[in-house]
């Protein structure tokens, strides 16, 4: 394995609809575990994620594996092995659950291996009965699904994944959580997450956003252990913190 | 303050082009003489009533999203229909107008309410399909009505002196800016209104608008026949200018061409339809004589024959147009304008 | 039953089949005035088809829907939306190159009638525009009423979709995931606004995956189940239902039925 | 700058050697531009031989601007108001009937002299008081076809195209065989139509005396062998027009089974004005072709009418009414009463030329034999 | 009953036509959602520079048009390549205008032909069995109809195998949809953008050579004059089924041939009747997916 660090972000600046929303991001993503990123709604937590893919005017370094990659286009990045998980599921609503699958797949080192396969069946049953029902009718919680398989169908050096448990009901937040734990054993995660429970299960580390800014970086335990810094920092109230 | 300032430079331009036909301005290569000349008013006139055409285009497509592929048909409805009013009746031409209209709404009711069924690429295709009928309908001269590729002239008996002849070009020219003032104010008018409001939810999201309680089809028929009730007026116009109707006017190329115009200006931008429509008519009418110059004559081969097909030439702008400048020339005189002014406060945190 | 006068909402039977597969069959159910009614279930329940038949967006294949007494089963979802119906999407549906202001102010204008005159114009100021304003302010987005509603981050886009239900005054208000996206420092502000539209006097149906959230806000909650109504019942004792346990909350998950606040 | 109070500037001015305009409008690009530059040399040439070379008659220096319309009415129309509006007192050309009636109503709105070029729609003879034509009308080609056989009780079968076009030479042959005596049938083809051999059955087992076929445009390579490949063309007489030398090629190896009518081949006409045309416009490195004589006759009413009436239209009127002068197909006369152009008409066929096909002569058909029936009103 | 023979076997040999003309179209319409005004001129040109290969062997000779076949696919590849690439690959996240950059380029390059080769149809020398006719039960059925035929079955199979056997139907379906997610897939969408476009032009090219063939001419205009009952025959066909183009072509031909026959020259008008119809009891065509 190389360096420490699978993904690092040096200054990162992402631009949409000739507004900069990310103003001057740094954070790196260690060879192991997961990073979470948090911030309240529309600080900037999507644009993070899609500006290292490229999938916005950005500026600013991003090396993956130690290698500068923020001079590609998204699909040569992403076969360098980044598994992303967008946020609203964005699966391809007139192809069929097995065709958005089949599109996942990718040939060679890091793609698509039986392991990853078998991985996906068991975490997702209900996608092998429902192969060939269109996406765009599948319900929420199953596009969720769907968006998730394709991620975890291959070899990744790196998951990006943008609220994944949300809109799934409970036992399957529970699954999921699970699920992401444990491809978390192989593969470093960078996570963005609104259920504090689920950060609470998953992350190792914490990077806030806010205004598009980093505002706090640190273990995850320090933050969700201060009830002052959460309400700073997330506006989670202690009320609210009571219900967990 | 910054309203009424608008309003002044819009009636400032409005009393210059009234008075055009009185002053002797020249504007090499784009007017073929003088303005007060009958063949500069002639293009003129023509230029007002494409841009009120345009507009009614503007109203479908970029207000309410529309992309019909027939819009034609309805001005063909008013050259063909007053045409043949005026050349089988009696009628004097003001009731003759009058029938015209009607009929036309009731064309476009029947043929909206039809086609309005289908969204998207499926309504451009229905359209075309009515539009497509009525051309061939024109060119085959049932009954001898239409005249056939060769057209029908204008019965002038039942026309007032004073729109006939190029001695009185000046008032045609009168008669197409009125025209377009007044396919504007409507246009203006229908924009601003609730139901203008309400069109443009529609063309946003649909299901959003049921939701609210509101009537997408409904709307949307609205819009349709008030866009075609405004063609069908131009056309009745222009039947007047040209003391004639052709079969070209009823064609989808006709249409397509009312959207080059609307998309060269800008889409949903009301200046946008009537600049795109003046330059697109101006270009039409004069690159030929551009391409038949001296100067292109000389040139070879390679540079010759492509300079001198206007249609060629126009065909190319449209293209740069569309790729280098989005939003049309309404969009780039917007930046332009916004570069000069101050960036607004307020950027989103 | 619990805050409800009469039933305002009535549906019998009503079940869908698309293709051969039964999405929905045998929905009884009948929700009485002022009321708030969750609906829970697993993924693919059938919650968001149950909001669709009742909102018109589907035709049932068998059973009725009464609106106030009314059969509205064959009616379209303009006419139930005029005739008190309201409801939000579970994947925000707005009109994205709108701005926020003018996204709330059509539903005003709609509710106000004459949304199809060409005679009057809204303008800025008028009493739609100012209601608009006010709803607004409600949700929190009154920094964001001029921007264009498709540039609005995720949460924000819910916030505005409950605005608009502001803005139609509707009598009986369906909320499909409501919090689902919203940054956890504001669901409990949400909580409130939603809260603050029962307590208006309308009546809720709320389909949320967040068991605190519903705990806390519903008078009865619904269970569906592989497209059945499994129970309707008081919160405490839907909790305490086996199948509701194994099927829908799980036993491993970090969330488990607790007090709510 | 103020302009004028009135737009009539005409030059009625009297000083006898005032320049005269002439104004044509004509297809210099679009799809008729083969006919319009045919047009054009032999308007260039009848001008030359009409002023004896001087481009001037009667002390009237003649200038000719020439409009493209690109077979378009709308700009032919505005052309036309262009150049009536600048004082210009005679228009002529275009090569297409839609434009031809516009500019015709242009005339007689605004009181100028019109020549009409090619357009061959019968409409245009006697519409009003200021059009003339320079070409031949559908009637003349129709009476030309009747020559073929004798139309007495004979079999005639119309195929067209269901158009003006197609629909206006039924109409003629029912008018000039019909009277004859002749039995006239139809089978009309949808204009856009690109498969029609049902039709060339039809036609077949129609088993007409003569067949006369009126086609224009692109499909007409097909038609031919369309009706060759049903055997028509070996059953009967089939009778058409012989259009410009790019349509020679189009009836393939059916070329030597059909009859020809013919307005103009260069060569077919033997007199002496023709040789002068021929020679004029080879000299300018054009090619002659069908519808040359049409610009050059032009040219020589135009030159007729401005020595006997220049700056007065009416008398340019009058000039022409009647005038008969030596044309290139021979001696021409401007019908009084309605303007039609008595002309003589031939009939030809095409013979094998190397890898080409070449007109040849069969027979002239006097002018007076074909002319039209006059309109009257 | 010969007449009824002819009317039935040109129908389906004018269906194979509007088939040949259609395929490229359909592919691109319904993958893409383009609807692309520029194949009537990839067609032509194919036609023009494929005709003046084949005429380089012979012209009326079998080889020559079988190279005319092969230079004619291949300059329509190449004309829809450069399209691709230069002016709908800058406009990806602008549909409409798409579809109106190849509106300007119909209009722009029937000029440039017009320029180049003039606006008069040229006629072609075809092979003398084309020429001729075959005897069916009587009636004198054109050899080019057989041709047709074929050629658009052959034409149909390549285009489903392409589909079937690759992944390229997929990408772009998906890519229609939402291309930024493709790419985030780690797939290069816009290379198979412009493979499908070249193939689409391919069609076209091939198309028009075929087409001269029938037609008996080639000229500047006959891609836009074949493209309007392309354009039909798409749509009744159904979004994205190339198949449904497929029985569209022979079913609005057939109809077209029956109705000029026996219901006075009405063909056009029912064909424009039976778009009406078809739209509004299956808005999505024949077989066209469901929106
Ligand atoms: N398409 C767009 N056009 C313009 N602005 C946008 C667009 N998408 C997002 N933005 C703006 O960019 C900013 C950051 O948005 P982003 O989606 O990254 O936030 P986020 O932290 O992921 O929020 P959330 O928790 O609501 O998902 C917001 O202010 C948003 O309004
Ligand atoms: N056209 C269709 N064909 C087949 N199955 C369909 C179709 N439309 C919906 N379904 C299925 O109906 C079921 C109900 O979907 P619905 O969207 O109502 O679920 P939901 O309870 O809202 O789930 P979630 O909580 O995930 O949003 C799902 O299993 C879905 O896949
Ligand atoms: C086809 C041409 C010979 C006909 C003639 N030029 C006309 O316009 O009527
Ligand atoms: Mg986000
Ligand atoms: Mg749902």
């Amino acid at each position: 394995m190389s360096g420490p660090n699978v993904l690092e972000v040096r200054g990162l600046s992402a631009r949409i609809a000739g507004q900069e929303v990310v103003h001057d991001v740094s954070f790196e993503v260690p060879a192991a575990g997961v990073t979470a990123v948090l911030g309240r709604n529309g600080v900037g937590k999507t644009s993070t994620l899609r500006a290292v893919l490229g999938l916005v005017e950005r500026s600013g370094e991003v090396l993956l594996d130690g290698v500068r990659v923020d001079g590609e286009r998204t699909d040569r990045i992403v076969r360098r092995g980044v598994g992303y998980v967008p946020e609203d599921r964005e699966v391809f609503a007139g192809l069929t659950v097995a065709e958005n699958l089949r599109l996942a797949h990718r040939a060679g080192p890091g793609g698509t291996t039986a392991e990853h396969r078998a991985l996906v069946d068991a975490l997702f049953p209900d996608l092998a009965t429902r192969a060939a029902q269109r996406a765009g009718t599948l319900s929420g919680g199953q596009q969720q699904m769907v968006s998730l398989a394709r991620a975890l169908l291959n070899d990744n050096r790196i998951l990006l994944v943008d609220e994944p448990t949300k809109g799934l009901a409970p036992r399957i937040v529970g699954e999921v959580a699970e699920a992401l734990a444990a491809a978390a054993r192989t593969v470093p995660i960078l996570l963005v997450e609104q259920n504090l429970q689920v950060v609470e299960r998953l992350a190792d580390r914490v990077v806030v956003i806010d205004a598009g800014r980093v505002v706090h970086t640190g273990p995850a335990r320090d933050l969700l252990d201060d009830a002052d810094l959460l309400q700073r920092l997330l506006g989670v109230h202690a009320e609210t913190e009571a219900a967990r | 303050m910054n309203r009424t300032r608008t309003l002044l430079g819009a009636l400032g331009t409005l009393v210059l082009l009234a008075c055009l036909p009185l002053l002797a301005l020249p504007v090499p290569g784009v007017l073929p003489g003088y303005t007060y000349e009958p063949g500069s008013l002639q293009l003129l006139a023509l230029c007002w009533l494409t841009a009120a055409l345009a507009l009614s285009y503007h109203l479908l497509f970029g207000l309410a999203g529309l992309m019909s592929f027939g819009h034609a048909l309805y001005f063909a409805a008013g050259t063909y229909g007053l045409a043949i009013v005026l050349d089988r009746t009696d009628v004097p031409l003001l009731p003759a107008a009058a029938l015209v209209l009607v009929g036309g709404i009731a064309l476009a009711f029947v043929v909206g309410a039809v086609s309005l069924r289908v969204t998207g690429i499926s309504f451009a295709m229905v359209t075309l399909a009515f539009a497509q009928a009525g051309n061939v309908l024109v060119r085959r001269d049932q009954g001898d009505l239409t005249g056939g590729e060769e057209g029908l002239a204008l019965a002038t008996a039942g026309v007032p002196d004073a729109l006939v002849g190029v001695v009185n070009t000046r008032n045609l020219y009168w008669l197409a800016l009125a025209v377009l003032v007044l396919v504007y104010l409507v246009v203006l008018w229908i924009e601003r209104s609730r139901a203008g409001h309400m069109a443009a939810a529609v063309r946003e999201n649909e299901v959003r608008v049921r939701i609210i309680g509101g009537r997408p089809y409904l709307t949307k028929l609205v819009v349709f026949v008030l866009a075609a009730s405004l063609a069908t007026v131009v056309g009745m116009a222009y039947l007047l200018l040209q003391s004639g109707a052709s079969p070209a006017t009823s064609t989808a190329d006709f249409t397509l061409t009312l959207l080059v115009m609307v998309v060269l200006g800008g889409v949903g931008s009301r200046w946008g339809a009537v600049v795109g429509a003046v330059l697109y008519t101006v270009l039409d009418q004069r690159l030929a004589e551009l391409a038949h110059s001296d100067a292109v004559a000389g040139l070879p081969a390679v540079l010759r024959i492509p300079l001198s097909e206007p249609m060629f030439l126009l065909g190319t702008c449209f293209i740069l147009v569309v790729i280098f400048l989005p939003g049309g020339l309404a969009g780039a005189a917007e930046r332009l304008a916004a570069r000069r002014r101050p960036v607004p406060e307020g950027a989103a945190a | 039953m619990a805050a409800g006068g009469e039933p305002v909402l009535e549906v019998t039977g009503l079940g869908l089949t698309i293709g051969g597969a039964r999405i929905l069959s045998g929905i009884d159910l009948t929700v009485g005035r002022g009321e708030l009614v969750g609906v829970i279930g697993p993924n693919g329940a059938g919650k968001t088809t149950l909001f669709n038949l009742v909102s018109g967006i589907y035709r049932p294949t068998s059973g009725r829907v009464l609106l106030a007494g009314r059969d509205v089963t064959a009616a379209s979802v303009a006419v139930r939306a005029r005739a008190g119906l309201g409801r939000t999407f579970q994947t925000s549906s707005l009109f994205p190159r709108l701005s926020v202001a003018e996204n709330v102010r059509l539903a005003t204008q709609r509710r106000r009638g004459g949304s199809l005159s060409v005679l009057s114009f809204p303008r800025r100021g008028d009493a739609a525009s100012a209601e608009a304003t006010e709803h607004l302010a409600t949700v929190g987005l009154t920094h964001r009423a001029d921007a264009a509603a498709g540039d609005l981050s995720h949460g924000d886009k819910r916030k505005l979709e409950i605005a608009v239900l502001l803005a139609m005054d509707s009598s009986v208000v369906l909320l499909d995931e409501p919090m689902a996206g919203v940054a956890t420092g504001d669901v409990a502000g949400l909580v409130e606004v939603i809260r603050a539209i029962n307590a208006s006097g309308r009546t809720v149906l709320m389909v949320e995956h967040h068991m605190d959230v519903v705990l806390g806000l519903a008078d009865r909650v619904a269970v569906l189940h592989h497209g059945e109504l499994l129970t309707c019942d008081v919160p405490e004792k839907v909790m305490a239902d086996e199948t509701v346990q194994s099927a829908y909350l799980g036993t491993t998950a970090g969330t488990t039925a607790g007090s709510a606040a | 700058a103020c302009a004028p109070t009135a737009a009539t500037t005409g030059g009625s001015d009297d000083d006898g050697a005032a320049p005269v305009d002439v104004g044509i409008v004509y297809s210099e690009s679009g799809p008729l531009a083969a006919y319009g530059a045919a047009y054009k040399e032999g308007f260039e040439a009848g001008l030359d031989h009409a002023t004896g070379g001087t481009g001037t008659v009667a002390g009237h220096e003649i200038t000719v601007t020439y409009h493209d319309d690109a077979g378009d009415p709308e700009k032919a129309v505005s052309q036309a108001k262009d150049l009536i509006g600048k004082g210009y007192q005679i228009l002529a050309g275009t090569v297409v009937s839609g434009v031809a009636l516009p500019l015709a109503e242009q005339a007689e709105q605004n009181k100028v002299l019109y020549v009409s070029g090619p357009a061959a729609v019968d409409t245009l003879t006697g519409i009003n008081r200021y059009t003339f034509r320079s070409g031949r009308q559908s009637l003349q080609d129709v009476a030309a076809a009747g020559t073929f056989v004798d139309p007495q009780g004979a079999k005639v079968v119309v195929f067209a195209q269901d158009n003006a076009f197609g629909q206006g030479n039924l109409a003629a042959v029912e008018g000039v065989l019909g009277e004859q005596g002749a039995e006239v049938s139809s089978v009309l083809v949808p204009e856009d139509a690109t498969e029609f051999t049902p039709f060339a059955k039809k036609v077949l087992d129609a088993q007409a005396d003569m067949v006369f076929v009126a086609w224009a445009g692109a499909t007409t390579g097909a038609m031919w062998q369309g009706l060759d490949q049903q055997g028509v063309l070996d059953e009967t007489t089939v009778v058409t027009g012989l259009g410009d030398v790019a349509t020679y090629g189009a009836y393939g190896d059916a070329a030597e089974k059909v009859s020809f009518l013919n307005h103009y081949f260069p060569g077919a006409a033997g007199t002496e004005t023709e040789t002068v045309m021929l020679d004029a416009v080879e000299a300018a490195g054009g090619t002659p072709d069908l519808f040359t004589p049409d610009g050059f006759v032009a040219a020589q009413m135009i030159v007729h009418a401005i020595e006997e009436g220049a700056g007065d239209v009416e008398a340019m009127v009058d000039a022409l009414e009647g005038y008969t002068f030596e044309g290139p197909k021979g001696e021409t006369t401007v019908r009084a009463s309605d303007h039609a152009l008595v002309q003589p008409m031939y009939q030809a066929r095409l013979v094998e030329d190397g890898d080409t096909w070449a007109p040849e002569l069969v027979e002239v058909i006097d002018g007076e034999s074909v002319a039209p029936a006059e309109v009257t009103g | 009953m010969s007449t009824l023979i002819l009317l039935l076997a040109t129908g389906l040999g004018l269906g194979g036509l509007y088939f040949l003309v259609a395929s490229g179209l359909s592919l691109i319409y319904g993958l893409m959602g383009v609807l692309n005004f520029a194949h009537g001129s990839f067609l032509t040109l194919g036609a023009f520079v494929g005709l003046a290969a084949g005429n380089l062997v012979g012209a009326g000779t079998w080889g020559g048009l079988l190279l005319g076949l092969v230079v004619g696919a291949l300059t329509g590849a190449a004309a829809a390549t450069a399209t691709e690439l230069g002016l709908i690959r800058p406009l990806y996240d602008r549909h409409i205008e798409q579809v109106l950059v190849t509106v300007g380029l119909s209009l722009a390059t029937v000029a440039l032909f017009e320029g180049i080769w003039g606006p008069n149809p040229r006629n072609v020398t075809r092979p003398g069995w084309l020429a001729s006719t075959t005897d069916v039960l009587g009636a004198r059925v054109p050899n080019t109809a057989f041709l047709n035929v074929l050629a658009g079955a052959v034409v149909l199979g390549g285009i489903v195998a392409f589909l079937r056997y690759t992944r390229y139907g997929l990408i772009i379906r998906a890519g229609v949809e939402n291309r930024a997610m493709v790419t985030a897939l780690g797939i290069d969408v816009r290379r198979a953008f412009t493979l499908v476009f070249a193939v689409g032009g391919a069609a076209a090219g091939l198309g028009g050579v075929l087409a001269t063939q029938s037609l008996n001419y080639v000229s500047p205009h006959m891609g836009a004059s074949l493209l309007i009952f392309a354009f039909i025959v798409t749509v009744i066909g159904g979004m994205g089924s190339l198949t449904g183009a497929a029985v569209a072509s022979v079913v609005v031909a057939v109809l077209q041939q029956l109705a000029n026959f026996y219901l006075n020259n009405t063909g056009d008008l029912i064909v424009v009747l039976l778009l009406a119809l078809v739209l509004l009891v299956r808005p999505s065509g024949l077989l066209g997916r469901p929106a």
